[in-house]
């Protein structure tokens, strides 16, 4: 479904100061699949994120999805930023936040409003619809955005670090949504995370960027029984054993 | 400066706010009165406001006086509505497209510093000189404001708030109308506010200089003729002028308030 | 980059060749006393202000003692209506209390139309120059102070708070954080104010006692019906607005680099 | 009230057949020059004429020069000076229609006010004086007047000042003397106590023509009798006004700011009651000569020849 | 040091949505400690953190700083941000973002750089000193504000969230450099998290905060030997139980 091909990003090319972001990474992801990305902080993951959504243009190499190469946004993609909070529209309240990007989905009003408020209620915002975005704490802002994608359904969900700011028990439950929804509507979702532990119970692969400029280093298939299970999962010998071995390749080549 | 203690940002009530606008009204009003009063400028050529604000209450049921500020009021609106409906699209296509705006920056920068004064013969002659002499140069002066804060506006819009919607595949003119237009529009209305006092300003000036005997400027104008010149009767017709404006201005603040609520709300002016 | 700028300067000066072929043209086709052909226009420019010695860098005596006493008095009226401006506009911006005061008394100055007073401000100010700067600055201090004022109580409340969390002093606050995060609409202000001043330095040149002045060789032109003349002073007004723009730009996009930077391209 | 149109003699009969045009509108000014029109109206002389006139209250002349060629109106009461320049510069073709205004003795002054150290003419010298418009007939009729009283007309210097301003800038002392037209003269003398010291419509510049009633030359072509029909009823409104100040005093409140009070105290400009192309020419002859024209203008050929009675 | 008396807050109080997101919440903190707050997403525990720092007053109850009454922001107080991205200055340097609130402290221009050198080494970020925050990954940001507070040296610190957008390495690094800063310069630090792992091994008490309105329904001491160390501490019986204990006490309030 997504295959990327020797990409490389620079930013600020030209300028003395000129950061390679992303230098001759490779990568393919399946159809259906659910690929985790982890990798050091300021690596380039996001830039590989943007690259994929067509939000900005590689400055080298080329991501091609269904065959096609990648110069605009690509129909039928969701993004979940990383900066949550700012990617929502302070000017509309949650629900029709939610509701906006369906008006590309052949759906009427009634329609969107009834897909926004089952997006909202599945990430337990059931009653925060008529808030608007900067009355809700952080956690509910980030899942805001998670359901805006959610009620979507796009053939490719692209996901930054979409848990980072929920507690715990609200982070097991919207890994296990993904999983729910992946299963339902064949997705393919790609996901950065920095939690290895979850990396490995969500993904079907993961895959381990370096350090700046940033390419694969590591990609490990996922073999652990479905459905995944929060207790029986991660107690599973394979789990403790992947989770070791990205762990390793994380810190390996974050100190490099 | 109140931002350093708690209750930052927190309007006080209503009363007080009104008890403050009149107070400083009236501090206006008494320098006014005792600039007069005093002898420090000749109350020939000032008089004394409270009794402008007389003359401007006896005015108000002046039939004739009527009539003149109808004129005026019309010419203002339209100019003002056709301002509006020009310079925002126009606004959002220069400030969204780069190369129209460099292929027409020469042109609108070449244009914009022209005094209209120098432009009413010409758009008299082309156009003939009613109503629609002074809703062109109406047009023409207040346009700019709400073309600039259109354009300033735009550049101000959250990059990842239009990157969401782009993700999702919306085009360029989704995201203008959707994310760039309701992000900028409380600095448009401003712009709008601005222009709303430009329009009544052109509107009294051009009537002023070349009214065809109807209008709020000509009535200042025949004022002055006279021997010797009514200020008064300028001056109250300027302080009707000025008090439409703040009305303007308070509708339009009031408006935006409401429309804007998100915007207000999250900086903490809670109404 | 470089070359995009090149491609765009030379893609507008392109632009403006064919448009002013175009009013040549139909200039003369429609042969008008009152729409003289642009070459007739800058025919008379030349004659006017620059046929002038060498010495003078080719301006006229009329030049000299016109052009530059517009341009004085235009800048030393957008000097002060944009210090003004930026003044009352942060005080309102920032403090509720000084807009509840303020905002009933300068709304109505603000709608009033400066040729209706041009005997109050004859009275007060008497003839000539300080009556001119009087009108200019109050002419052009609006958008500046409206501008400012709103980009002063839009700044992002979490910047406000990180100000308030390391308590800030009140003058590191304004010029540190208020400052630079209302200076994107300040600009936009102070661009619109800067044409106005061109504008309004006109007007004030229609004031009695003046005896000089782009503004008054345009009114006097017209009143003799020199039409030619009128419109070179009217180009003249559009060049130097022109002019000013660009430099303005050059100062905007040096202040608020990190601005157009962190908006990314356009679009 | 009438002021006894039964008086005025006319041919009715010329009017009743042949006219290109009965309905007029004319630009005027809100001014006493611009009074026969008003009186015509009054007097119903246009109504004898088979005309119907609508005058149009501008503010300044210069403005009504578009809207005579865009054809908003028909003619309009202009002076000459003005004229002669648009005629000079190509900006219009003229055709005078009828002579209006001719300065009156004191209907013009040059004052100072008690105080002034100004007495005689020859004190002006070097002095600043207010005009209402630069480069028009105030300044020409006073140069010939200063010359006359061994006064270089060059020292003076000249301000534009707008008619409301004159007051307080020479009570401000920006202008060291003033000059005033009526009703200002009236109304100087008698509330400020000022004292005239030239009358810039005397000696050469007696009876200086001031303003008229014109069209454009293509106008006239095309509507020729009608032309003559405004000339006649011009001119036989000026008649009337000759020995009669009341139908005068009767209309100036109606188009002016002057109140009938003054109205009837202040002096009249002369209405000209026929066209005479002699004392016109005068008018564009000084004008060549203060290089304010770039070529001498036959003047004759701009008018018609008087047809009324 | 650090006094919450009966503390209570209503969002939009009055109206028929008013929110009360803090209900009769008691804490007292001691001087040199480092609490950590968990609790469910949307609890209240940035809006307890805001209270604490005079940026918002509560609807009721007192909060009280070295016996003082908290009615403006009291001295000598940093605050890390959960927005974090939202708390930089877009117009300035990343040092000089830093540097700023040292001008409250008696240092002349070359001691203010010195130190916001210093803190932006500390976290990782020494070469992207002249960068603006635009040019910096999510993680890099949080890390940018993590440094101005350190580097402002407060007597109270307060972190809502810190770590939540750094890679698993780099959140180590943070926690040991947080904790060997708290030892150095004896700061009372409180600190909000997600993570109960990190909250049992950086805390000296651990308070879980129930569902909104938030109060205390937990408070753990966390007795575990210092000096901390990533790998002994977190395989420590006490650690294991502890983690448990705290986990059970979030999961509970949760889901009521
Ligand atoms: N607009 C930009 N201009 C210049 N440099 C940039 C820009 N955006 C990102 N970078 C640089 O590119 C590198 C990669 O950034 P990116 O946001 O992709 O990192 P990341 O892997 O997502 O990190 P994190 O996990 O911290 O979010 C960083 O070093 C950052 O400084
Ligand atoms: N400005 C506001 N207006 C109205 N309600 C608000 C406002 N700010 C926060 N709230 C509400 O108060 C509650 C507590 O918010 P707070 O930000 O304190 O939660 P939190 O515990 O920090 O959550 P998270 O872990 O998700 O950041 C939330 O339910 C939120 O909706
Ligand atoms: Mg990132
Ligand atoms: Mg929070």
């Amino acid at each position: 479904m997504l295959e990327i091909d020797n990409l490389s990003h620079v930013y600020g090319g030209g300028s003395p100061n000129a950061h390679h972001a992303i230098e001759g990474l490779n990568l393919s992801v399946a159809e259906g699949e659910l690929l985790c990305i982890v990798g050091p902080s300021g690596a380039g993951k996001s830039t590989l994120l943007r690259s994929i959504a067509g939000l900005i243009s590689p400055t080298g190499g080329q991501i091609r999805i269904e065959g096609n190469v990648v110069r605009q946004t690509p129909d039928n993609l969701a993004v979940v930023f990383q900066d949550y909070s700012r990617s929502l529209f302070p000017w509309m309240s949650v629900v029709d936040n939610v509701a906006l990007p369906l008006r590309r989905k052949n759906m009427d009003k009634r329609q969107r409003r009834e897909a926004a408020h089952e997006a909202l209620e599945s990430v337990g915002l059931a009653g925060a619809e008529r808030k608007y975005p900067f009355q809700l704490s952080g956690g509910m802002q980030q899942r805001v955005a998670i359901a805006r994608a959610l009620a979507y359904r796009p053939a490719l969900m692209l996901m930054d670090e979409p848990f980072g700011s929920v507690d715990a028990q609200t982070r097991e439950d919207l890994e296990d949504l993904v999983l729910k929804v992946r299963g339902h509507h064949k997705m393919t979702i790609v996901l950065i995370t920095h939690d290895i532990d979850e990396s490995v119970y969500v993904g079907d692969r993961v895959v381990v960027l370096s350090k700046a400029p940033a390419h694969v280093v590591g990609d490990l298939k996922v073999e652990l029984p479905t459905p995944r299970d929060q207790i029986s999962t991660r107690e599973h010998p394979d789990f403790v054993h992947l989770r070791a071995e990205v762990g390793r390749l994380v810190r390996g080549h974050a100190a490099v | 400066m109140s931002t350093q203690t708690l209750t930052a940002r927190v309007r006080p009530a209503a009363a007080t706010r009104w008890s403050r606008r009149a107070a400083g009204v009236l501090v206006f009003a008494a320098l006014i009165e005792l600039a007069a009063r005093t002898g420090l400028v000749d109350r020939k050529f000032l008089p004394p406001a409270t009794e402008i604000v007389g003359r401007a209450v006896t005015l108000a049921f002046d039939p004739v006086f009527g009539g003149h500020a109808l004129t005026s009021l019309l010419a203002w609106a339209i100019g003002l509505g056709l301002a509006t409906l020009i310079a925002v699209p126009l606004g959002l296509l220069l400030g969204s497209v780069p190369i129209v705006d460099a292929a027409t920056r020469s042109v609108v920068e070449f244009l914009r510093p022209i005094p209209s004064v120098a432009l009413i013969p010409l758009v008299a002659l082309v156009i003939g000189t009613g109503l629609q002499l002074r809703v062109t140069l109406v047009v023409y002066a207040s346009l700019w404001p709400i073309l600039y804060n259109t354009m300033y506006g735009l550049r101000g819009v959250d990059p990842l708030a239009k990157e969401s919607l782009r993700s999702y595949g919306f085009g360029a003119a989704a995201v203008l109308l959707r994310v760039s237009l309701p992000s900028s529009a409380p600095f448009i209305t401003t712009g709008v506010r601005l222009a709303a006092g430009v329009a009544l300003i052109l509107t009294v000036s051009t009537e002023i200089v070349a009214g065809r005997g109807e209008g709020i400027g000509v009535f200042i104008f025949f004022a002055g003729i006279a021997v010797p010149a009514r200020m008064i009767d300028i001056l109250a017709g300027v302080f009707w002028v000025g008090l439409f404006g703040v009305l303007v201005n308070a509708l339009l603040v009031a408006a935006e308030r409401r429309a804007f609520r998100w915007h207000h709300v999250r900086l903490g002016e809670h109404s | 980059m470089r070359t995009r700028g090149m491609r765009t300067t030379v893609f507008r000066a392109l632009v403006l060749v064919v448009l002013v072929i175009a009013w040549e043209g139909v200039t003369r086709a429609a042969g008008s006393a009152f729409f003289p052909p642009p070459s007739t226009i800058l025919g008379r420019m030349h004659a006017m202000w620059f046929s002038g010695p060498v010495g003078t860098l080719f301006l006229t005596d009329a030049a000299v003692g016109n052009i530059l006493p517009s341009l004085g008095r235009m800048f030393a009226g957008f000097a002060g209506g944009a210090l003004a401006g930026v003044a009352l506009g942060l005080a309102l911006g920032l403090s509720a209390r000084a807009y509840d005061y303020l905002d009933g008394v300068l709304q109505f100055l603000r709608a009033i139309p400066p040729p209706a007073l041009v005997t109050v401000f004859l009275v007060v100010f008497g003839f000539g120059l300080r009556m001119q700067l009087a009108f200019i600055v109050f002419s052009i201090v609006w958008p500046v102070l409206l501008n400012t004022a709103d980009g002063a109580r839009s700044v992002e409340p979490l910047h406000l708070e990180t100000c308030r969390a390391f308590r800030l002093s009140r003058a590191e606050r304004l010029f540190r954080v208020v400052l630079p995060s209302a200076l994107p609409k300040m600009f936009a202000g102070l661009r619109l104010a800067l044409s106005l001043s061109l504008i309004v330095m006109v007007f004030s040149e229609l004031l009695p006692g003046t005896t000089n002045g782009i503004g008054f060789q345009i009114t006097d032109a017209y009143s003799t019906f020199d039409l030619p003349a009128m419109w070179a002073g009217i180009v003249l007004l559009g060049v130097l607005g022109y002019l000013f723009n660009e430099l303005f730009l050059v100062v905007e996009r040096r202040v608020l680099a990190w601005h157009q930077a962190a908006q990314g391209p356009p679009g | 009230s009438t002021g006894g149109s039964t008086t005025v003699s006319s041919p009715p009969s010329a009017s009743a057949g042949g006219l290109e045009k009965t309905k007029l509108k004319i630009a005027t000014l809100p001014a006493i020059d611009s009074a026969a029109i008003y009186v015509a109206i009054d007097q119903k002389l246009f109504e004898q004429e088979g005309l119907e006139v609508t005058p149009q209250v501008v503010q300044a002349a210069p403005e009504a020069i578009p809207m005579m060629l865009n054809g908003e109106i028909d003619a309009m009461f202009g002076n000459y000076v003005s004229m002669f320049q648009a005629q000079d510069k190509g900006t219009l073709k003229l055709r005078i229609l009828a002579e209006g205004s001719r300065a009156a003795p004191d209907s013009l002054s040059i004052m100072a006010l008690p105080n002034s150290p100004i007495k005689t003419p020859k004190d002006l010298e070097g002095k600043t004086i207010n005009v209402n418009v630069l480069h028009n007939f105030q300044e020409l009729a006073l140069a010939q007047v200063l010359k006359a009283n061994n006064v270089d007309p060059n020292t003076i210097k000249y301000v534009q000042v707008t008619f409301q301003n004159i007051m307080p800038s020479w009570q401000g002392g920006q202008i060291d003397a003033a000059y005033l037209g009526e009703p200002l003269v009236t109304a100087a003398t008698s509330s400020m106590g000022a004292r005239k010291i030239l009358d810039p419509a005397s000696g050469p510049a007696a009876e200086f023509p001031i303003s008229g009633y014109v069209s454009t030359q293509d106008w006239y072509d095309k509507n020729a009798k009608t032309a003559a029909a405004f000339q006649r009823a011009i001119h036989n409104a000026a008649k009337l006004m000759e020995n009669n100040r009341e139908v005068v005093a009767k209309v100036l409140p109606t188009f002016t700011q002057i109140d009938a009070a003054t109205a009837a105290t202040v002096t009249f400009p002369y209405f000209s009651s026929n066209d005479n192309p002699v004392r016109l020419q005068r008018v564009a002859d000084w004008m060549l000569e203060a290089k304010w024209l770039t070529k001498a203008i036959d003047v004759k050929a701009l008018m018609s020849p008087t047809t009324s009675g």
